[in-house]
């Protein structure tokens, strides 16, 4: 959504630091430009350096943390290319194209709500730390399938957490649209010192719903939503949003295959037709997507 | 020994070989989001646009890419900007290019390729015209014209008839006897015939068991279809007396040594770019590297090697 | 949940939908040279033997194999004992296997196909028979005799009169229009359609620059291929009535269940073989586990489901 | 050449040295059925271990020596499969069919002159230590095409050897066809006290040429050759043989799929028509073979 053009480059950059985390991987590479570079919700097209053909593509990765000169990604090994960068190790060299894509819009006011869904967590905590240094109040809400996914919420740190797993193995039991209702009036009605976990209470009733456009007008001011994870997440957000009167910015998914505008293949159903995840996005207003 | 690299498709001169095949890269946007300035350090000896059509496309439904082993399933559908747009918006920018522009377009029947093609003839940005008959992801039996060498013929003819720039027919290798099609296209007056589009295939999701893509199947590219490609250079290369670009999976100078060897005058990367982008800026000098080795010296001595 | 492998071929009951393709498996010659006790567990659920002609076949001149990208390229040329050594020296060793023979024929001419098959009728040890009109390595324009639905379907006619046994006729996916082959094939009397075999390819040497196989070009296998293998079973299935054997680049259990919810009532492993000889014995137990977590109890209930 | 049978098996094999021999690579792995078992001119069907499908087979490789559970393969990396196997570090793993093929006879009597030409040398080591082992005189003639290759010679330990590189640039220059002459013809004429290096003198005349069938009646006693090369260098060996009366063995190269005589692959066109490398051979007797 940010509209200075910052250009991206390609890297080669060696691996300094790889370790599990749950069933995720983090991985560190030393990326000076990157480092130098990438806005929150940012991507880069990333795969093992050297001429094997099996990944033969490059993956759209968010940046999930910056530390001086390295840049720092989170993987969930699910198919081809991410289990192959799962299996970098120190010493090994990636090959990095990026930043690239419009990155989250942080210029907005109030408080800011960060959602993640399973490895959708990935490039949030970078987002959540640049919204707080930005001062403006921010809170987190992390769903995952399974306590194994679940401790990547380590990774946020010095930020406010509400964490919530479908099996109940670790948080609060359930999808993340159960709590979000609840934690966005909280935090549209009052400011952080009024915020109660929603964790743990699977309070539908708990909290008044509200009624649209009127409704909002009671509260104090309008919380901003950020969101990355399942489009089905996404979806389901969008419109509790819409409800509570709530801007939400959502960062979308889609296979690509250049990362740069060339071959129309990444595009996103939005109101205004096809558009593309890698340099229209992938981040997009949540109005303007066609759910 | 010095070889050099020159080489000339027709009445285009180029610098090297290497070309970008159509719908796989895009200079506008790519100089707008790399560092490179792209217009003035441009890698490719000629440039391709994404073919157009008469009308806008909006191209298919997503989901629309997928890798496969060595290789890139795609159902874009020739989404496009629309012929008139491509004139007005892009051709004027695309004159900035040092090198030759051949403009590709489509057709969602025959008679378009004789209105694209007029729209076309007058312009002196473009260079050739490459007619692309053959995107698998057009007409929904995933039957491109090109499967029909009469069809491909009335095309060419419309074509043919429009304009008389050099005029590049892009074959699909969906078809039994590929041959059979160039002949029809270069009897119908193409001037040089473009091998190979991409491979009809499908690839299933994983976990849900349907089709991965929005459109059921696709184009497969990439160098799983390098053989495929190489065959159909060596076969309509021997039976006709045009110049032919070969594309389909090259993805090193080696690859790019093998098809003029197989009898290409020119090679395009497709799938390859978005492996490495920064792959067309070297292999020039890759490609020279390795014909001096050899004791090549020049393109002419290479091509039709094998 | 436990999930049942158990499926059936026509009057064929199998253990487990996973076959050997034709050409890739030699359980005579395995049997003597690796440790493993291969007739009495035999890792598939049937056996195909190498296609067999009327007269024995030396093959094409070597080189006959050569890697590609993900792919093999094979240019064997149906090298056999042919079909009355098969009968006389190997058809009683296999008949000690547990599991149905499904013989294997090709012929020089389509009348061929017909003596081929007259010869197997009468033997009880031959489960059923593939007709393989699809090598792309016989004749010398390298187009087979399956590239043309007439002259299948007067294959498959000859064979028809000739034998009351399930027939199988295994296509090449070098065509414009497989379905139309194949409904050529089940018009003619076909039981059951296998595809694909081989994609018509070639490759060079990299050094020499000429072509590598003797025969100049071959049939690309593995997993290069799977895309188009995948497509093929799920038109083919969709628009006939018949059972379909699925291959192309199979290779892991995930593959297998691709192919089975493309539409494939059985699957058949080649050249993956040649990368892991024990896979064959992993992949039930594979198949099954992957069949579980996605709630799939039986091989009915995956067929057909993409 | 060998009758015995010995069942072959696919083992899996950790990777405990690799280093660099002049411009090959050795790696030693642990395999201990194989090292039990394979005898000199087998091969082994070898790939790096795991999904990855680049390379997608296994290549036939040569056993270079054996050491207790040790087996050692020379690698030249020329394309795919090899460059992969020569990428190969301690701590990976090897996929390892074998051992395949006949073998050599080491059954015969009489000196025995090892040929090499390039990577052909890998084998001939451990077949060298064996035939000295069984008592049999042996000599090694060793040719390459430059100095890089030729270092290789280093791993015929206390062995007579004879090297040759093509550039001159180790040991005598020129082809070993050059040379192969005279020394078949000292070892023919005399024991090895007799033998002088002929390396370093590109003497066609030094030794008297020899007149075929005739000629080879007024020696002591026939001298056997084993070889492993290029075909064009075995061709020429063959025809030296012929007209020396001396016995040859070669090993054949072929591009192999299934190694095990199933599909057809790897046919070398002999005087009986086409046999199977893998199955059949890799070594034949010269005379068998249709030059
Ligand atoms: C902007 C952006 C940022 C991303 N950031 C991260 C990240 O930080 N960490 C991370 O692990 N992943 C991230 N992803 C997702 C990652 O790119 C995909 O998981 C990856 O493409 C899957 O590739 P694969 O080869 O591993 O799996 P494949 O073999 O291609 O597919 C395996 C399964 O995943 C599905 N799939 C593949 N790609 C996608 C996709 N892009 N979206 C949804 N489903 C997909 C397939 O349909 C299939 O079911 C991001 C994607 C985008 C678009
Ligand atoms: C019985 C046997 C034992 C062998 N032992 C060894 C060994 O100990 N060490 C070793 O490094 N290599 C050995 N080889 C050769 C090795 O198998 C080949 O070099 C290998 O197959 C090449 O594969 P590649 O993928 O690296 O090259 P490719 O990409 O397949 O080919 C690269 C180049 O090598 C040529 N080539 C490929 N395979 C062969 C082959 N088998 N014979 C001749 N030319 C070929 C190709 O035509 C091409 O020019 C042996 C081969 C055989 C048959
Ligand atoms: C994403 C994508 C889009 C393509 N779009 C076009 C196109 O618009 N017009 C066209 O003629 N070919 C198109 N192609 C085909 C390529 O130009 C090329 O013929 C094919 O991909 C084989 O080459 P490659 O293997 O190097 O990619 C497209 C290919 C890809 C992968
Ligand atoms: C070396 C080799 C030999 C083959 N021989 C035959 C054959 O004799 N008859 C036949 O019908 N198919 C033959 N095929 C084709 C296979 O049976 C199969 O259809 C094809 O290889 C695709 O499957 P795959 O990708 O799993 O190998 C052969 C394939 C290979 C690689
Ligand atoms: S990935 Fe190519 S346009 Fe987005
Ligand atoms: S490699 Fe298959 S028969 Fe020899």
């Amino acid at each position: 959504m940010e509209d200075q053009h910052i250009p991206a480059s390609l890297f080669d950059c060696p691996v300094v630091e790889s370790r599990p985390v749950g069933s995720y991987r983090l991985i560190s590479f030393v990326a000076r430009e990157v480092a130098a570079l990438a806005r929150p919700g940012q991507f880069l097209m990333v795969r093992a350096a050297g001429q094997s053909l099996d990944p033969l593509l490059p993956r759209p990765i968010g940046v999930h943390e910056l530390e001086s000169d390295l840049v720092k990604i989170l993987i969930e090994p699910v198919g081809r290319g991410t289990i192959s960068l799962a299996g970098l190790r120190v010493g090994d060299r990636l090959s990095v194209l990026g930043p690239l894509g419009n990155g989250f819009d942080l210029n907005g006011e109030g408080p800011a709500l960060v959602v993640g869904g399973g490895i959708g967590a990935a490039p949030l905590a970078f987002l959540a730390r640049a919204l707080s240094q930005r001062g403006r109040e921010v809170r987190c809400l992390l769903g995952f399938k399974i306590r194994g996914q679940a401790v990547a919420a380590e990774l946020f740190r010095n930020q406010k957490i509400d964490v919530y797993t479908e099996d109940g193995s670790m948080g609060g039991m359930g999808l993340i649209s159960e709590p979000l209702p609840g934690i966005l009036a909280e935090m549209q009605a009052g400011g952080p010192e009024n915020a109660i976990s929603a964790a743990g209470d699977s309070s539908d009733g708990a909290i008044p719903a509200d009624d649209g456009e009127t409704g909002v007008a009671g509260y104090h001011r309008a919380a901003e939503i950020f969101a990355c994870g399942p489009d089905a997440m996404l979806a389901a957000l969008s419109g509790i949003a819409g409800d509570h009167g709530a801007k939400a910015q959502v960062s979308m998914a889609a296979h690509m295959a250049c990362g740069v505008g060339a071959c129309q293949g990444c595009v996103i159903r939005t109101v205004d037709g096809y558009r593309r995840a890698c340099s229209e996005g992938p981040v997009f207003a949540a109005g303007e997507i066609a759910w | 020994m010095k070889a050099s690299l020159h080489t000339s498709l027709g009445p285009l001169t180029l610098d090297h070989p290497i070309i970008n095949a159509s719908g796989t890269f895009d200079v506008i946007e790519a100089d707008r989001i790399l560092e490179a300035d792209l217009f003035s350090d441009f890698p490719f000896a000629a440039y391709v646009p994404k073919t157009v059509t008469l009308k806008p496309r909006t191209g298919n439904e997503p989901p629309r890419l997928y890798e496969t082993a060595a290789g890139l399933l795609n159902s874009i559908g020739l989404a496009n900007k629309g012929i008139e747009n491509f004139i007005v918006e892009d051709l004027p920018r695309l004159a900035e290019l040092l090198v030759p522009i051949i403009a590709s377009i489509a057709g969602e029947s025959t008679s378009d390729y004789g209105s694209c093609a007029e729209l076309l003839a007058g312009r002196d940005e473009v260079a050739a015209i490459e007619l692309n008959v053959s995107c698998p992801n057009v007409e929904l039996d995933g039957r491109a014209l090109g499967c029909d060498p009469e069809r491909t013929a009335r095309a060419v003819s419309l074509a043919r008839a429009a304009t008389s720039k050099f005029l590049i027919v892009k074959l699909t290798p969906n078809v039994t006897d590929i041959v059979a099609v160039a002949q029809a296209a270069a009897a119908a007056g193409a001037d040089c015939i473009s091998v190979i589009n991409t491979v009809h295939g499908m690839a299933l999701d994983p976990w849900t068991l349907k089709p991965v893509l929005g459109h059921t199947s696709g184009g497969l590219s990439g160098p799983a279809i390098k053989p495929v490609a190489l065959r159909a250079v060596y076969m309509v290369s021997r039976a006709l007396d045009l110049p032919v670009i070969g594309m389909g999976g090259v993805t090193t100078a080696q690859d790019v040594l093998e098809f003029l060897a197989a009898g290409a005058s020119a090679v395009a990367i497709g799938t390859a770019s978005f492996r490495d982008p920064l792959l067309a800026a070297r292999l020039p000098g890759e490609l020279r590297d390795l014909m001096e080795i050899r004791g090549i010296s020049s393109i002419g001595q290479l091509s039709g090697m094998a």
